[in-house]
């Protein structure tokens, strides 16, 4: 067709050439990715061959989230806005959004046999998991109130779901609803905290919070002392420290983890810590860091709080998906201790600390699920009995995640906590330092049981199928116990082929456990990544 | 060669003696570790005369010589080479050390035959006689202190030398543990001396003394006192003695060397070697001289009551000692040096006949049994004898003289020190009784039953071999009462050993005759030139009047002890029944054992007890370690008790929670 | 009319929401009155874009609705299996997680 | 030939080992375990006497960030432990080699990552990097305990390693803090490199705290008392060459760290606190001693008379005197070459016995063991530091520097001294002599422990003949160790700590009133 052709179409369709925003796809890039992914996943799942639906929808998520990575590692270092300043593309955002990528990646290989992503479809399953990304990633790069609530329900409401997917396991549902009533309540005081801040400010977006509190022509004096804005600001942390699991905000974790499928849970172990405590970096340490001095020595205390809480917690547990959960609190803690600094080291420190505590989370719940597919009750912690003379290359990865967690030398975690501890020192809160150093003191009580267990206690027997229907069976019929389901519970999943089955999931679990050891000795790369992240945040400092 | 090559190597041979027997200890046969010993002790001799011979060569303000190998702990002004200082004190002690050692050692090779531990027991020996001589040569207080505690360890070795004894092991420990008190008070003394000099040279502390001290400066006695402290521990002094009778224990041979003749003298040689310093603390050397004065005085006592006839001699060891320390703290030091030579000839001449005589009853110690030997074993009886009126001060004998010598120093010196010269006297006398006590009960009256059949040319054996203290049956693996017994009559090394004993003890006196001559004072001149004491002893031959005392005394002795276990057998037992207090008081030695039990002993022992269960039980382990865990524990209880499982739980914390929250900041705001 | 008393409004209707949430069981009735919740958040939220002449805060409104919807629509779907799964509807039978 | 060949080399071997077929990896350790000897033997044999200065400098970046870099260098102070270290190391090696261990990879390979970990720590001079490696050396004990350990091994071994993290925990942070206070003070760009923080000091209030923080971690290391809560359960359940190497050498580290890190860099705290730390160590030296002979256990008698040795040790380094210094770094060598071999000796002893470690069980073992009562003979007596043993001269050497420092402390010292007289015989009393224990029969020693203990006693008393070994290459470094804490308490001016120490630009660092920077 040639030009005057195609002109003369467009008049006579009489398309006017609407002048529509300016838009910089480049920036927009992985949003795009994100959404347009997770869509077409949702229409892949509608597929009729089961082929199609257990092979191709995981194969494209794994692409979606592949593309996703290359287009934020193509992004780094340019600080752009878009959409009229609501979002910021940063490398603070870009470095939390790759956390997400790979965290769901992790959770998609994870979730390639589980029960859970059959029974909800393996579509639906695989876009609500990218829709959450999606929504952490807005959420990490909002700079506007509304983005910003906005973002925090699309993280979580597909994970609302997604806890539940598993439906044929009551455990599942449980957690599901109370994720849902707790969380809704939890949304609700934020965004009535949003309201109040608003409120007070007059403005939606950040910079005019910012203003308005340090003081500007409708506000002259300055809004320090004004209650409104403080309440809401008082709401906001309650919202946001539900989402990181800080205490006394904390207590839906260990259910919903227990409960959820254990990919799900592990995804929410990293990628939702790292999106809560992500948006406490955004609104703390730049919207209201002029009101530092009021809300500083309340998160310090929260986060004592949950340092203990949650280390204290994780000592008598039997499951280790509850260990896991009660560790994540107390981990939630140290991060937060990083937020409260609130310098420019103090956002490196918590970056980099969200970085080492990513891979061995992960490998720790590879693990996990690898035990859970080899035996019923796998997530217990008897049931890593033996590991290490049995299946070393499942023992070793969680014994690395373990021995870093708790912030051993020649381990991620250990440059972590020397991170965190540095910040915090620098910025006057030695005190908070050792209360880190204090609950890592008592997290050793666990972690090293764990280790123990794995290296130290000999293998109890493996559990045949009908032993394991006996172990499981038998739950009061009040809880929903019915005969059929728990023989699915039991036999019926892909238990048996444990070696052959796990071989992703053991590929998971040594990558990230390796990672966990690698940059624990060479620890400059991530170093040097994180440096930018401090960076964007100081622009605006 | 100069005369300290010839010290290092007195110091070399009983080393490599050491060293060859006891690693030879599969491949040496029969009695050849025996005579290896002897071999090595008497080479040492032989270099020891040489190095006389070297010394008196010299002029006589040449005769210090000091010589360093290599350097053992030199650093921040602590300078400790291994060095040895050979001058006429040092060279009298070896000679008369090594010379007696020789002796000993030759007595032993028949006297053990037979015993399992044979070579063990000569290895033992060379270490002791080396660690002996080293500390007799050392040149500094680091190696006097290595000295001294290797013949502490020695002695350990060799009175614990049948261990499976526990008396044995005991009286081991014992005397280790009190050995080792000795060494920390040397230790300290150092210490209290080397932070004002500087140095731990002798020569060069001895130099520096006078310029660094004032007369009499705190520092200075206390540090004397320390010393002394370390002597007294060596020299078996109260309150410092308990392990000496216990020591008997030992072979009789290991009594004569180490209990007698040598180690145990090595507190008068301390003391003598220190002299500089001790006169410039007049208080602390007069502390000595009482030590030594009672000691002289209860140990005698305590002689007269016990019955076991080696411990006799070890408390009449004791008492001589006790003669030696209050002469040389006095400033009697030449008389006192040769009192120690003269004892150590005749102490060890009546250990070994004691020891014959212990053979000849099967291992068996007590006086209550023994009677009659006098036929049975003649050559013993001889001398015992000999050994006994040396002891006890007769005429010719060299007691006698060398006795004498101190006395008549404390009453020449005057200025309290009377007192301790008629002290002596009342000592003498003691010494009298007690040693021909040991002579009329063992070797008169009826043959005891022992003794005849050893009339009739056999040697008597328990069947059942026991252990005299404990009566608890013995096994013979480690010897004694092993299989054979010898004694000197049977015995021709055992005969040279104590004749030539015998003889030394009847002619020792000779060497310092007053207003004949004075050989060792003469000779010790050098060591002791500067000394204002040494320049008082009394010009000769004005004393007389002490020797025909000193000789009158000891006869009385002798007569006493006639009247008493000769010619009216029934005495002792009324003199005990008439000053029953006081025999008990003897009998049990006065009760120091019990005394350091209450005091000291036990008290450790119950604190040990309580602090290993109370305190370190309870407090570390449950309160410290416990609490923290149990605190730990409690919150984490809590904490997971809070985790109902209850949804509308959960809000109402968190509504709680979010109240908490807003009050802090609705304070703030206000 | 002072901003006030919409406050205040909004307020007790938050706190009539959240006891909701406390006393009820069926979780039917909860979904109710977490809506209520985020309802006084509107109602706040229009007063102060009111008070301000601004539309953030009505923009803001109006989000919210739509998610209040979401939020509803998965606590029904949620209710709904576990009816089908024949779990007792009320929460405080949904104890199988704890500790 | 660097230091990193030297630390590194153990774990090397560890993981060569792992590949070869499981029943040969032990000896095949045991044999290249004499490399790492060697060429620390090479270093010491290199090794240039009366430099104060480093020798052998490693220095790279490590984490440019936080001015971490990765240092080691060897001086006076650290020079003859690496060689303790790699001697002891081998003794073990040799000593389990000829015993059969169920998963004898993870054995060996454990062994190597604690040799590397502890010669790292000994060569470490970046702060930072001994705090890693200090914290590391703890991880594979915590697995030969628990894996290979005896009793209830599982709770001993957590007991042990949480006791001692917490220790480390809060070195982590005093570390980091010193680094950070110290940039702060003086705006100076981070470091944890050491010699460059001797150069800054820090305020006498962080000092003071910082101080307690190293004080605790080694203490708990050491232990000294009252911080011994894990000793008798870890001791008692180790495995004898992990007890071996643990209480010979690792207890050196925190003692070490002591002189290398603590004294120079906070000298007024250590003034501050030395009436402390010498009444703790006294304390524990009684202590110990009267559990040492109150105790029926072998083993422990052994632990305990460590945890004295320790307090000795401590004594000396607080004296803050250069004798009290020199003596300490004696008694570090002397005291890891008896404990090892008493170990052993405790294992042979119990192998007589049915594989009881209760003394009272003991008894008259000597009689077909000339031998072995003879090696048990000389360690024993080296263990109550028997005048002419190089434990001796340390004990006298540290004991002088106490008597110059504090009069009293040094006399009721001595009782220490005493007391080990009395609980070395006895024990040697109660196992060797008396009459023969009930299950306990004579047998004279195997090759395969004399191989293991043998050498060590033959260094024994070498170093009793020439001590001065030890000495003399450690002098100029302790010097200037010492001279910060004895400019501090104004003993020298700081003119003789110019002369001492190895940088010119410590003259105005110390004003003589020690005033805050």
């Amino acid at each position: 067709m040639n030009v005057v052709g195609h002109v003369a179409l467009h008049h006579a369709l009489g398309i006017a050439h609407i002048k529509g925003p300016p838009i910089d796809w480049a920036a927009f890039s992985p949003f795009v990715s994100l959404g347009v992914g997770a869509l077409l996943v949702l229409l892949l799942g509608l597929l009729a061959s089961p082929i199609a639906r257990e092979r191709i929808v995981p194969a494209f998520s794994v692409l979606t989230l592949g593309v996703t990575i290359a287009f934020e590692i193509a992004r780094f270092h340019d600080q752009t806005s878009i959409i009229s300043g609501a979002l910021r593309i940063d490398d603070l955002a870009l470095i939390l959004d790759l956390v997400f990528s790979v965290s769901a990646l992790a959770a998609v290989i994870l979730s390639a046999r589980e029960p859970a992503a059959a029974r909800a479809g393996h579509g639906e399953y695989h876009s609500l998991l990218l829709f959450s990304v999606f929504g952490m990633a807005v959420l990490v790069s909002a700079q506007n109130l509304v983005t910003l609530f906005v973002g925090l329900e699309l993280l979580s409401i597909p994970l609302y779901i997604l806890c539940a997917s598993d439906s044929r396991r009551a455990a599942s549902l449980e957690s599901g609803l109370k994720y849902l009533v707790i969380g809704s309540v939890g949304s609700a005081t934020l965004v009535y905290g949003l309201a109040l801040i608003y409120g007070a400010t007059g403005s939606t977006d950040f910079a005019g919070i910012a203003g308005a509190i340090n003081g500007n022509s409708v506000h002259p004096g300055g809004l320090l002392s004004d209650p409104l804005l403080l309440t809401g600001i008082g709401l906001t942390i309650v919202g946001f420290a539900f989402k990181a699991s800080v205490a006394p905000f904390h207590q839906w974790t260990p259910d919903v983890y227990e409960g959820a499928p254990t990919p799900i849970t592990a995804f929410m172990a990293t990628a939702t810590k790292a999106a809560a405590i992500g948006v406490f970096l955004r609104f703390f340490d730049v919207a209201v860091i002029g009101a530092q001095d009021t809300w500083a020595p309340l998160l310090a205390t929260l986060a004592t709080i949950t340092i203990i809480v949650g280390n204290v917690g994780a000592l008598g547990q039997s499951s280790m998906k509850r260990i896991m959960a009660y560790s994540g609190v107390g981990q939630a803690g140290y991060m937060l201790a990083g937020v409260v600094i609130g310098t420019k080291l103090g956002v490196d420190a918590t970056v980099f600390y969200i970085l080492t505590y990513l891979p061995v989370n992960i490998a720790a719940f590879a693990v996990i699920v690898a035990r859970q597919r080899q035996r019923a009750g796998g997530e217990n912690i008897s049931a890593l009995a033996g590991l290490g003379s049995r299946q070393p290359w499942l023992a070793w990865p969680m014994t690395i995640a373990m021995l870093s967690l708790a912030g051993i030398p020649g381990t991620v975690g250990f440059i972590g906590k020397l991170y965190l501890i540095r910040a915090l020192v620098a910025g006057d809160y030695t005190w908070l330092a050792v209360m880190i150093v204090i609950g890592s003191m008592i997290s050793l009580g666990y972690y090293l049981r764990v280790v123990a267990a794995m290296w130290m206690s000999a293998p109890e027997r493996e559990q045949v199928p009908a032993a394991a229907r006996a172990a499981v069976g038998g739950r009061p019929a009040i809880a929903g116990g019915s005969p059929e389901a728990d023989a699915a519970d039991a036999g019926g999943w892909p238990r048996a082929d444990s070696a052959v089955a796990n071989a992703e999931v053991a590929v998971v679990a040594v990558l990230f456990g390796a990672a966990g050891v690698l940059f624990g000795i060479i620890p400059s790369p991530l170093l040097r990544l994180v440096a930018h992240a401090g960076r964007s945040i100081a622009g605006i400092f | 060669m100069a005369a300290t090559t010839f010290g290092w190597l007195v110091l070399l041979c009983p080393l490599v003696g050491t060293a060859v027997i006891g690693l030879g200890y599969k491949r040496l046969p029969g009695r050849s570790p025996g005579w290896i010993a002897t071999a090595a002790i008497g080479l040492s001799f032989a270099c020891a005369v040489v190095m006389l011979v070297e010394i008196l060569d010299r002029g006589s303000s040449h005769r210090e010589l000091t010589s360093s190998l290599w350097s053992y702990a030199v650093s921040v002004g602590v300078s400790a080479k291994l060095e040895i200082l050979v001058d006429p004190l040092s060279v009298f002690m070896v000679l008369v050390v090594s010379g007696v050692s020789t002796l000993i050692h030759l007595y032993s090779v028949s006297y053990m035959a037979g015993d399992r531990g044979y070579t063990r027991f000569f290895s033992y020996l060379n270490y002791f006689v080396f660690s002996m001589l080293l500390l007799l040569l050392a040149g500094n207080f680091l190696l006097l202190i290595v000295g001294w505690a290797f013949v502490g360890a020695a002695s350990y070795l060799l009175i614990s030398f049948w261990y499976r004894r526990t008396t044995a092991t005991r009286a081991g420990i014992k005397a280790f543990v009190i050995n080792v008190v000795g060494d920390v008070g040397l230790v300290l003394g150092t210490f209290f001396i080397f932070t004002h000099t500087g140095t731990l040279d002798f020569l060069q502390t001895f130099a520096a003394a006078p310029h660094v001290f004032h007369h009499d400066s705190t520092d200075l006695v206390v540090g004397c006192l320390l010393l002394l402290v370390g002597a007294f521990a060596k020299s078996a002094q109260i309150p410092l003695h308990t392990w000496l009778p216990d020591a008997m224990e030992g072979p009789t041979p290991v009594s004569a060397l180490i209990h007698a003749a040598t180690m145990v003298t090595a507190g008068v040689y301390l003391i003598a070697r220190m002299h500089p310093l001790f006169e410039l603390a007049p208080t602390a050397a007069d502390v000595g001289a009482v030590g030594g004065c009672l000691t002289l005085l209860i140990a005698g006592t305590i002689g007269l009551a016990v019955t076991d006839i080696k411990r006799v001699i070890a408390y009449s060891t004791m008492s001589q000692i006790g003669y030696m320390i209050m002469g040389v703290s006095a400033g009697a030091y030449s008389g006192a040096l040769f009192l120690l030579m003269a004892h150590a000839f005749f102490k060890a001449l009546l250990f070994m006949a004691a020891g014959s005589l212990i053979a000849a009853m099967a291992g068996n110690q007590s006086l209550d049994r023994m009677s009659g030997f006098r036929r049975a074993l003649p050559f013993t009886f001889g001398c015992f004898v000999i050994g006994g009126m040396a002891l006890s001060g007769l005429p010719p004998f060299s007691g006698w003289f060398s006795k004498d010598d101190i006395l008549a120093y404390l009453n020449h010196r005057g200025g309290g020190f009377e007192v301790m010269g008629i002290a002596g006297y009342m000592g003498a006398i003691l010494t009298a009784i007690y040693t021909f006590r040991m002579i009329f009960r063992a070797f008169f009256g009826e043959p005891c039953p022992e003794a005849k059949e050893l009339e009739e040319g056999h040697i008597a054996h328990a069947e059942v071999p026991t252990n005299p203290q404990t009566g608890e049956v013995e096994d013979t693996d480690v010897g004694f009462p092993g299989p054979e017994h010898h004694i000197a009559e049977r015995e021709w090394p055992m005969k040279i050993a104590m004749g030539t004993l015998a003889l030394l003890a009847t002619v020792g006196g000779f060497l310092q005759i007053p207003g004949v001559d004075d050989a060792i004072r003469r000779f010790l001149a050098p060591t002791f030139t500067g000394s204002a004491l040494a320049a008082a002893e009394p010009s000769n031959g004005a004393d007389w009047i002490g020797l025909v005392i000193g000789a009158a005394i000891a006869v009385a002795g002798v007569a006493v002890a006639y009247r008493v276990w000769v010619l009216a057998p029934g005495t002792a037992a009324r003199v005990r029944e008439r000053f029953a207090p006081l025999y008990r008081l003897f009998v049990n030695k006065w009760y120091f054992d019990e005394l350091i039990d209450l005091t000291i002993v036990r008290p450790v022992a119950w604190f040990g007890q309580v602090q290993d269960t109370v305190l370190d039980r309870t407090l570390v382990v449950n309160v410290i370690t416990g609490g923290a865990v149990t605190a730990v524990g409690a919150v984490s209880a809590a904490v997971r008790r809070a985790q109902t499982g209850f949804v509308r739980y959960y809000v109402a914390l968190m509504l709680l929670g979010i109240s908490g929250v807003l009050i802090y900041f609705l304070a703030s705001a206000s | 009319m002072a901003i006030g008393w919409y406050l205040v409004v909004s307020a007790l209707i938050f706190s009539i929401g959240a006891a909701g949430v406390l006393v009820r069981r069926s979780p039917l009735v909860i979904l109710l009155c977490l809506e209520l919740m985020l309802n006084a958040a509107n109602l706040a939220l229009v007063a102060f874009s009111r008070m301000w002449g601004s539309e953030d805060g009505q923009v803001f409104a109006l989000i919210v609705m739509v998610v209040a919807a979401c939020e509803v629509t998965v606590g029904l779907g949620l209710i709904v299996s576990m009816y089908r799964r024949q779990l007792p509807i009320d929460v405080d039978d949904l104890r199988e997680l704890q500790g | 030939m660097t230091l990193s060949i030297l630390i590194w080399l153990p774990l090397v071997i560890a993981l060569v080992a792992a590949a070869l077929p499981p029943e040969l990896v032990g000896r095949a350790t045991a044999i290249a375990s004499f490399a790492p000897l060697g060429i620390a033997i090479s270093f010491l044999a290199r090794f240039k006497i009366g430099h104060s200065g480093l020798q052998f400098v490693t220095n790279r970046t490590w984490i440019s960030a936080f001015g971490i870099h990765y240092k080691l260098g060897l001086d006076g102070l650290n020079v003859a432990l690496v060689v303790l270290t790699t001697v002891l190391f081998t003794a073990s090696m040799v000593w389990a080699a000829t015993r059969d261990w169920e998963r004898p990879r993870l054995f060996y390979f454990f062994f190597g990552v604690a040799q590397s970990a502890v010669l790292g720590a000994f060569c470490a001079q970046d702060l930072f990097l001994f705090v890693a490696f200090f914290d590391l050396m703890l991880i594979p004990f915590y697995f030969l305990i628990g894996m290979w350990g005896t009793g209830d091994r599982v709770r001993a071994t957590m007991k042990l390693v949480i006791y001692t993290l917490v220790g480390s925990f809060f070195m982590l942070v005093a570390a980091i803090a010193t680094a950070v206070l110290a940039s702060n003070a003086h705006g100076t760009p981070i470091t944890f490199v050491l010699s460059s923080l001797q150069h800054v000091r820090l305020s006498h209030t962080s000092q003071d705290w910082i101080f307690l923080c190293f004080a605790f971690a080694f203490m708990v290391k050491m232990p000294l008392i009252p911080f011994h809560g894990w000793l008798a359960d870890g001791y008692r359940s180790m495995p004898i060459p992990a007890v071996a190497v643990f209480s010979g050498v690792l207890s050196k580290v925190a003692a070490y760290g002591f002189l290398k890190i603590v004294l120079p860099l906070f000298p007024y705290a250590s003034v501050h606190y030395q009436t402390l730390v010498l009444v703790i160590a006294l304390f524990s030296i009684l202590w110990a001693t009267s559990l040492a002979f109150t105790t029926t256990n072998a083993r422990l008698v052994v632990a305990y008379s460590s945890v004295a040795q320790l307090g000795f040790i401590t004594l000396g380094i607080f004296s803050l005197r250069p004798q009290g210094g020199q003596g300490a770094l004696l008694q570090m060598l002397n005291h890891g070459l008896v404990t090892a071999p008493l170990f052993f000796i405790v294992a042979a002893l119990a192998a007589r016995c049915g594989g009881s470690e209760d003394i009272r069980e003991m008894g008259g073992l000597a009689f077909r063991a000339p031998v072995l009562a003879a090696l048990f003979l000389i360690v024993a007596l080296a263990t109550l530091a028997i005048p002419g043993s190089s434990n001796f001269v340390g004990e006298f050497m540290i004991l002088l520097g106490v008597f110059k420092a504090k009069l009293a402390i040094a006399v009721i010292a001595f009782l220490g001294v005493i007391g080990a007289a009395v609980y070395s015989l006895r024990v040697y009393i109660r196992t060797m002599h008396n009459p023969l224990g009930p299950r306990a029969q004579s047998r004279e020693i195997s090759l395969r422990d004399g191989l293991a203990i043998v050498p060590l006693v033959v260094v024994i008393l070498a170093l009793a003949f020439y001590p001065q070994f030890g000495l003399r290459r450690s002098e100029p470094s302790v010097q200037a160790t010492m001279a910060p804490a004895e400019v501090q308490e104004g003993l020298s001016p700081a003119g003789v700590a110019l002369v001492t120490a190895d940088s010119p630009r410590r003259v105005y660092l110390y004003p003589p009133s020690g005033g805050t920077p």
